[in-house]
């Protein structure tokens, strides 16, 4: 007799867009009452296996079973109604509805043919509960969560629809360490009640501590699946990027430059109860890091210094000389030469139908111009140049920005942004997404251009880039800075235990400075 | 409740004109004066209404209207008929006595006629008047202005041809009446007649450019017609070298001026219409009936016409003025003697 | 406690309308002549209700982010199909009545199948199916005429009990029979995610077309009510282009000074019809004030133009700059 | 790998591909002359194309600004009354001796751009949605002409400059209208392609967000467009006033609604960010030749208010329609 038949399979399945192949020839089987894991860089077709396998896209070719009988979906609404449940990428939250609303959003409870409020309310409650997420009301508009709670609500939408095969695709990219924690417990709770999970995540930490199987994807096929554990780190992460892997963070130096005077210092910075009261300075050649749970104002920190807030009080004094910056333009401006990678590529990095070189320029538009007209020689040898610098893998500087993968976009963002020479680079969480390939190339990026005497402030969710690419890192909680951690001080333990505002007793961050809270 | 319906003739029998034989004539109870009377306009913005609410204004301000008017009140709703209706209500809920109105749509205001009929409010239609008995109607003689028009080309082209008709809007009573008036009388010459319709909206710019197309497709006409936007009707004749023909049309100025300027080279033309000072006719007609004279339920108005060759300057039009007023503006039956260009013409004002 | 707060926060468009309607009207009665009579309320009812049922129309389509610039052509074929269909017998006019809605929704539904299938715009589609309709208003009723049954148009626009005005009152009851059925059904809970977000709605398996459709169908079912009323209203019907762009650009000040979002998901027809109301007391304002009858339209346009101007309030709380860019 | 897309970048079309957009509306065009000559040959006459192109160009000249305005995502609806304030005032001005004449024309396009900027800055930064605002806009302005007409002086005969513009013959057989909206159209691509200004057009109409955090005064760039738009508007009505020798107050109202059929029609997405000023060149002449063609047909007005709705409907759908979600 054969291996008793897995829940799901899919065999032979291709996937074309134009000339590239998304997928090709790709399998998969998944088990009921496992955690399955898939791997790969970006752009290796993973999102697109699953859209195949949720309905969102239609394959060129190959077959689905589930429960042994083929299937097929021709929307995600069908492939709902076979227990195939989808967290995407993309949030597919409706932000003017109430979290309630959504959660209910694709089988609301009806009493005479109307949506019974009362008893969408109770599954939304009991969802959240679920999820872990009680303290979000589900009478809350989702455009007023941020963005880490959404993506609770976004957990808890999936769990409503009592799914068999539950698939999160990259779900836990937006989130904390706390948050993920708690939607780890709600896993493998699932995976005891014999659901079976599909879980596609770039954070390596996660995937040993969640996953069954694993399955390595490479330029649309699967290239090999495996037990969990029984593969190395290494072993993985050559067989995604199809060479040989070695050291992910660059190295620091021993001790930043004490003696450079600070080319922006930040004194008594708040601002309207999100910010309060934050001073610290940063020396040319630093990379200071921004940590803490998400949420806790570290977004706000970096707008106020951008200009971007209305009422911040406190001063900004760059190069030695007070400044008041009122907006992005006045923060890009030679006079201040400050950069802002922001949180959110789609909507406030890129204009995603405008082309790659159209993306590049935008910000430098004002130098690569005289009297308001574009030089367009040298605004093509500076895109060439910042293409080359980052290697945005690209079929065209013409082509929209939109069709590039998710990291080779993050690259634009940042290159957008190099091409002016900053001094001063904010990033807003920039590796969020990206696949450990690119986000290296990222990391010694910014150590490059920290060495040639930048500054930078580095805000991310994740401690381990946190540990691997700072050289101090201040701990937010509630708006305020509650630590500043500083060379090997800067430990997994002491930013967990800062950033949950547990006091330090217990050892562990031994080089830590405690700074006084909310002085 | 309501008027009394008599014998002839009006009190005023030159001015108040009966619209045929069978006019019914209608004696109000007379009121003490002085009186509240209310103007509800519809459409405001083009010339030809501004025109007559400043005739309206400049009418009950002379010293013997104003002593008999405690209140003159204007009021435009726009295009929409419905805003119409309500002021006119409004106007009877508030105890006026009489309300003059330009109707957007002459069906419409049945209910509301049979309200102010119950509260005793004297209605007096003018321009685009009511379809009703129970109101009293100022009443120009649209066909008739076709009829005009279809008579002056017959005279000008005995053989027939191919005439130009730039008509108004389409859709209302004033286009439809001129129209037809236009078409029987040229079809009853049992001649030949080639008729191209456009649609000119009654609107200069518009007018202009149909016209420059039909020209185009068509290379030449012998004779035009046109319910409005004259002027630009004849320069598009101008800039595409059209010959001069036979015109039947408006008494905007600016025709007038190319009528006359033109003469000589074939633009013979009739200039027929009725200004916007019926406003004025219309008011005294209210207020006649308020202090109780008999009044014909539907006046017809004197046409203002003239034709080649007695296109006279500073008489029946000025050169030095625009282009947009329409001439016709008096209604000396009435006593009604307003120049046009003592109501728009400012030059005296502003110098 | 926060369960009110979260019921101010979901409907705060609404009650500003209201808000601002309650100021302007109470302007307007105290300085009427007449005062506050049953009268006037009704007249002004009737004039409010015509336009109500028009906003209402484009708040349905507006909600799923899309605009109908037909309605008040849809409003103007309507009312030509009634003025020759609802009059003799209580029979006949009942059909006339049913087909005359039938055609609002047919003529809804031609716009939705559009926009929907044929993936157009709903702008350019709605400019170009607007002129259709008016071509078949022209067709149908080439000079105004015709007639109505006199004793429905006459309850319809007189008062209840003496003193109730009947079209307030049908205007509640549509607002009840048609209105929140939608807003609490499936399909409208659609209709507002589509607008919210047209691809999360999609990846949420919400019934998309079937929400839009019946936006823009119930749209001109909405939209030939107020046709029917417009021909109660005047006994006739009347093939007019003006009148119908008035009536749609109206719709559209009324739907914004109602709170509803032009970018679609936020807002309720309630608020639409206290934009409307608000929006005709605009026009009456220059009843009971006396002002030179050639300074009246540029009254109207400065009115017109505060009362947008006050949504900007809001601007001066806005402490981050993003928020200005949506 | 990285040679070759190293190699294909330095490839850089200096000519971005022609949107199929504008092929098929060019399309339209020759099969529209081809359907009007089964009718007449005079329509494939030489007298009647230049004709056609110089009335086009009134609408090519309003539709340059209302294309703008459509690729920052927002819609310009003030072009009736902007386009009769800057026939009106610049003949008003022309009234004043040789100095007026000298001023008239300048005069006329800087009230419309002041106008423009009125709704720019309500649109940038008083948040106010473009459609609404620009209604609000264009009923001041007709509250603004209405009086002034009544009011002061009524002169309204172009300019001899104004008259040469719209009418006169610079080079022989190639109107005057038709080189006014070539130049308007070769500055409105330059600044489109090659200018910062232009760039942060498209910029702004995909995201504005982005755009500003890029470091772009957006909401500057945002009021400038609609300053650009009114005084385009108020151009194309200078050069109405001086085709027509005068000006009149309903003189802008048919140019609204084609102006935005146009622009769409010429492939630019009416959500912004996209489109080409040679489409809406091709829009500009199929709607003009369009209206013409159904015009000089003696086509009763309804059937052809149908039939150009039908064709634009017809026109969209040929087009391809929006990219599905899936
Ligand atoms: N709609 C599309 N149009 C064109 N190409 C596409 C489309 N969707 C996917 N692709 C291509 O298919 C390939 C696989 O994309 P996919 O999103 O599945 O990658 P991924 O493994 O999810 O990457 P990531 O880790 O970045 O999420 C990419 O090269 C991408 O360019
Ligand atoms: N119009 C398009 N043409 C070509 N490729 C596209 C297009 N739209 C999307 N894609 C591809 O679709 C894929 C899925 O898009 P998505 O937004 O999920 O990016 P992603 O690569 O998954 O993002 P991330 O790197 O954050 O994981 C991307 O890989 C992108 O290359
Ligand atoms: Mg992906
Ligand atoms: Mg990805």
């Amino acid at each position: 007799m054969a291996p008793s038949e897995p829940l799901f399979r899919m065999e032979g399945i291709s996937k074309r867009y134009g000339g590239v192949h998304a997928l090709e020839k790709a399998e998969l089987a998944v088990e009921a009452g496992r955690i399955h894991a898939l791997l790969g860089e970006n752009g290796a077709g993973k999102s697109t296996l699953i859209k195949v396998m949720s309905g969102v896209v239609a394959p060129d070719e190959g077959r689905m079973t589930l429960d042994g009988r083929e299937i097929a979906f021709d929307s995600p609404a069908a492939a709902n109604r076979a227990g195939i449940v989808c967290i995407f990428q993309e949030l597919s939250l409706i932000p003017d509805l109430s979290v309630a609303d959504n959660i209910a959003i694709s089988n609301p409870p009806t009493r005479f043919g109307l949506i019974d409020r009362r008893r969408q309310r109770r599954i939304a409650e009991d969802a959240l509960a679920r999820a872990g997420a009680e303290d979000i009301h589900p009478r809350a508009l989702v455009k007023d969560l941020p963005l880490s709670r959404r993506q609770m609500v976004e957990i808890a939408k999936a769990l409503a629809r009592d799914p068999r095969i539950l698939i999160l695709d990259e779900a836990t990219s937006a989130l904390t360490q706390a948050d993920v924690t708690r939607i780890f417990d709600v896993l493998k709770r699932l995976r005891a009640d014999g659901l079976a999970l599909l879980y596609i995540s770039h954070r390596m930490h996660e995937i040993t501590e969640l996953a069954d199987d694993c399955t390595v994807f490479r330029n649309g096929r699967n290239v090999a699946t495996y037990l969990a554990g029984t593969k190395t780190d290494n072993e993985v992460v050559e067989m995604m990027i199809g060479r040989e892997y070695s050291h992910i963070f660059p190295a620091k130096p021993e001790t930043a430059d004490m003696r450079k005077p600070p080319v922006l210092e930040v004194r008594n910075l708040s601002w309207n109860d999100r910010v309060k009261d934050i001073s610290f300075a940063v020396r040319p050649g630093e990379v200071v890091g921004l940590g803490g749970l998400d949420g806790q104002g570290q977004r706000e920190l970096l707008l106020a210094l951008f200009g971007v807030l209305r009422g911040v009080t406190g001063d900004l004094i760059i190069d030695g000389k007070p400044t008041t910056i009122s907006s992005p333009r006045f923060a890009k401006s030679e006079r201040v030469g400050m950069a802002l990678i922001p949180e959110d590529r789609k909507t406030e990095g890129l204009m995603l139908p405008m082309s790659v070189r159209d993306n590049l320029s935008f910000a430098t538009l004002d130098r690569l111009s005289r009297g308001g007209i574009i030089d367009t020689a040298a605004e093509h040898a500076k895109i060439e140049e910042m293409i080359r610098l980052l290697a945005i893998r690209t079929a065209g500087t013409g082509i929209p920005v939109g069709a590039l993968s998710g990291g080779n976009q993050q690259k634009v963002v940042i290159a957008k942004w190099l091409m002016r020479g900053p001094r001063i680079i904010l990033l807003n969480d920039p590796t969020r997404g990206i696949d450990v390939g690119t986000k290296q190339e990222i990391y010694q990026l910014l150590r490059r251009l920290a060495d040639a005497g930048d500054a930078i402030i580095f805000y991310s969710t994740d401690y381990d880039e946190l540990i691997g690419c700072c050289d101090r890192v201040l701990v937010l909680y509630d708006g305020a800075v509650k630590r500043e951690l500083i060379g090997d001080g800067i430990t997994e333990h002491a930013l967990v235990a800062s950033a949950l505002n547990i006091d330090e007793g217990n050892g562990g961050g031994a080089m830590a400075a405690t700074v006084a809270a909310g002085t | 409740e309501g008027p009394e319906i008599v014998a002839g003739p009006a009190a005023d029998a030159e001015c108040f004109v009966p619209w045929s034989a069978d006019t019914k004539f209608f004696k109000y109870p007379a009121k003490e004066g002085p009186y509240r009377i209310a103007l509800a306009n519809g459409y405001i913005a083009n010339t030809w209404r501004i025109q007559m609410i400043k005739t309206a204004k400049a009418y009950a301000e002379q010293p013997e209207v104003a002593e008999k008017l405690e209140e003159f009140k204007v009021v435009s709703t726009g295009e929409d008929v419905a805003a119409q209706i309500s002021a006119i209500n409004n106007f009877i809920d508030s105890g006026y006595d009489a309300i003059v109105v330009n109707a957007q749509n002459p069906k419409a205001f049945a209910p509301v006629i049979k309200r102010a009929k119950d509260a005793g409010v004297i209605l007096v239609a003018f321009d685009n008047i009511l379809d009703t008995e129970d109101a009293i109607n100022v009443n120009v003689d649209q066909k008739g202005l076709g009829v005009l028009w279809g008579e002056w080309l017959a005279k000008h082209l005995p053989d027939g041809g191919k005439i130009l008709e730039v008509r108004g809007v389409q859709g209302t009573s004033v286009d439809r009446d001129r129209h037809e008036g236009v078409h029987e009388t040229l079809n009853a010459t049992g001649k030949t007649w080639e008729i191209v319709e456009v649609d000119g909206k009654w609107d200069d710019p518009t007018a202009q450019k149909v016209t420059a197309d039909a020209i185009a497709v068509h290379k030449a006409f012998d004779g035009i017609t046109a319910q409005g936007g004259d002027t630009g009707i004849v320069q598009a004749m101008i800039d595409a070298g059209h010959p001069m023909v036979p015109f039947g049309g408006e008494t905007e100025n600016g025709f007038r001026k190319f009528c006359a300027e033109y003469s000589d080279k074939g633009l013979k033309c009739s200039s027929a219409g009725t200004g916007p000072a019926q406003v004025a006719v219309a008011i005294k007609t209210a207020i006649a009936a308020l202090e109780g004279q008999v009044v014909p339920q539907s006046v017809k108005l004197p046409t203002a016409i003239v034709e080649d060759p007695n296109f006279k300057e500073g008489e029946n039009f000025y050169p030095g003025q625009s282009d947009n007023f329409f001439v016709g503006n008096s209604f000396p039956t009435c006593g009604i003697n307003f120049t046009a260009q003592e109501i728009m013409g400012q030059s005296e004002a502003n110098d | 406690m926060t369960e009110w707060r979260y019921l101010v926060n979901d409907n705060r468009g609404t009650l500003l309308a209201i808000a601002i309607f309650v100021v302007m009207f109470t302007i307007y009665v105290s300085n009427h002549p007449a005062g506050l009579t049953s009268n006037v309320v009704t007249t002004a009812s009737n004039k409010g209700v015509l336009l109500a049922f028009v906003a209402m129309a484009q708040t349905l389509v507006v909600l799923t982010a899309g605009i109908d610039l037909s309605v008040g052509m849809i409003f103007v074929l309507t009312n030509c199909l009634a003025s020759g269909l609802v009059f003799g017998t209580a029979l006949e006019t009942t059909i006339g009545v049913v087909a005359v809605l039938g055609a609002g929704l047919g003529c809804g539904a031609l716009n939705g199948l559009i926009v929907i299938y044929g993936r157009l715009q709903p702008i350019v589609t709605t400019i170009a199916t607007g002129a259709v309709f008016y071509g078949i208003a022209l067709a149908l009723r080439p000079v105004p005429g015709g007639e109505v049954n006199p004793v429905l148009a006459d309850a319809l626009t007189g008062k209840l009990f003496g003193f109730f005005p009947a079209s307030l009152a049908t205007l509640i009851l549509v607002v009840l029979v048609v209105w929140i059925p939608f807003r609490r059904s499936v399909l409208g809970r659609a209709a507002y995610a589509v607008g919210s977000s047209d691809q999360a709605a999609y990846m949420s398996g919400v019934p998309i077309k079937a929400g839009k459709f019946a936006a823009y169908a119930l749209g001109g079912l909405l939209a030939s009510i107020g046709g029917l009323f417009l021909t109660f209203f005047t006994y006739s019907g009347e093939a007019s282009a003006a009148n119908g762009n008035t009536y749609t650009l109206f719709a559209i000040a009324a739907v914004v000074l109602g709170g509803v979002s032009l970018y679609g998901g936020v807002g309720s027809a309630i608020g639409a019809i206290f934009g409307a109301l608000a929006f005709r007391t605009i026009g009456d304002l220059l009843f009971v004030f006396d002002l030179e009858p050639l300074w009246q339209p540029l009254f109207q346009g400065v009115v017109l133009f505060a009362a947008v101007c006050l949504g900007s309030l809001r601007l001066i709380q806005v402490r981050n700059r993003l928020e200005y860019f949506r | 790998m990285s040679s070759d897309h190293l190699s294909q970048t330095s490839r850089v079309p200096m000519f971005r591909r022609i949107d199929p957009a504008v092929l098929i509306a060019f399309g339209c065009i020759v099969a529209l002359l081809l359907v009007g000559s089964l009718y007449s040959s005079s329509f494939l006459s030489p007298e009647y194309l230049l004709q056609q192109l110089k009335v086009a160009s009134f609408l090519g000249v309003i539709a340059t600004g209302m294309m703008m305005v459509i690729l920052l995502g927002h819609i310009d609806l003030s072009v009736p009354w902007v386009v009769a304030v800057g026939g009106m005032m610049s003949t008003a001005m022309a009234a004043y001796g040789p100095l007026g004449e000298a001023l008239a024309i300048p005069f006329g396009v800087l009230c419309g751009v002041i106008l423009g900027l009125v709704s720019g800055i309500g649109v940038a930064y008083l948040r106010i949605p473009s459609m609404i605002i620009t209604l609000a806009v264009n009923a001041v302005a007709q509250g603004l002409m209405v009086v002034h007409t009544g009011g002061f002086s009524p002169q309204d005969a172009a300019s001899g400059a104004m008259r040469y513009l719209a009418t006169g013959f610079i080079i022989p057989g190639v109107p005057n209208a038709v080189l006014v909206w070539g130049v308007v159209g070769a500055v409105a691509v330059f600044v489109l392609t090659r200018t910062t200004f232009g760039r942060s057009i498209y910029g702004i109409g995909n995201q504005e967000r982005a755009a500003y955090l890029s470091g772009i005064d957006a909401r500057r760039a945002v009021m400038l467009v609609f300053a650009t738009a009114g005084g385009l508007s108020a151009f194309g009505g200078v050069l109405l006033a001086g085709y027509a020798s005068k000006a009149a107050q309903a003189m802008g109202d048919p140019y609204l609604l084609p102006a935005i059929a146009a622009v769409v029609l010429g492939g630019t997405s009416i959500l912004g960010g996209r489109g080409t000023y040679l489409g809406t060149v091709a829009g500009v002449i199929l709607i003009t030749l369009l209206q013409s063609i159904l015009s000089v047909m003696q086509m009763p007005e309804a059937g052809r208010q149908i039939i150009y709705g039908a064709v634009i409907v017809a026109m969209l759908l040929l087009y391809g329609r929006e990219k599905l979600l899936r």
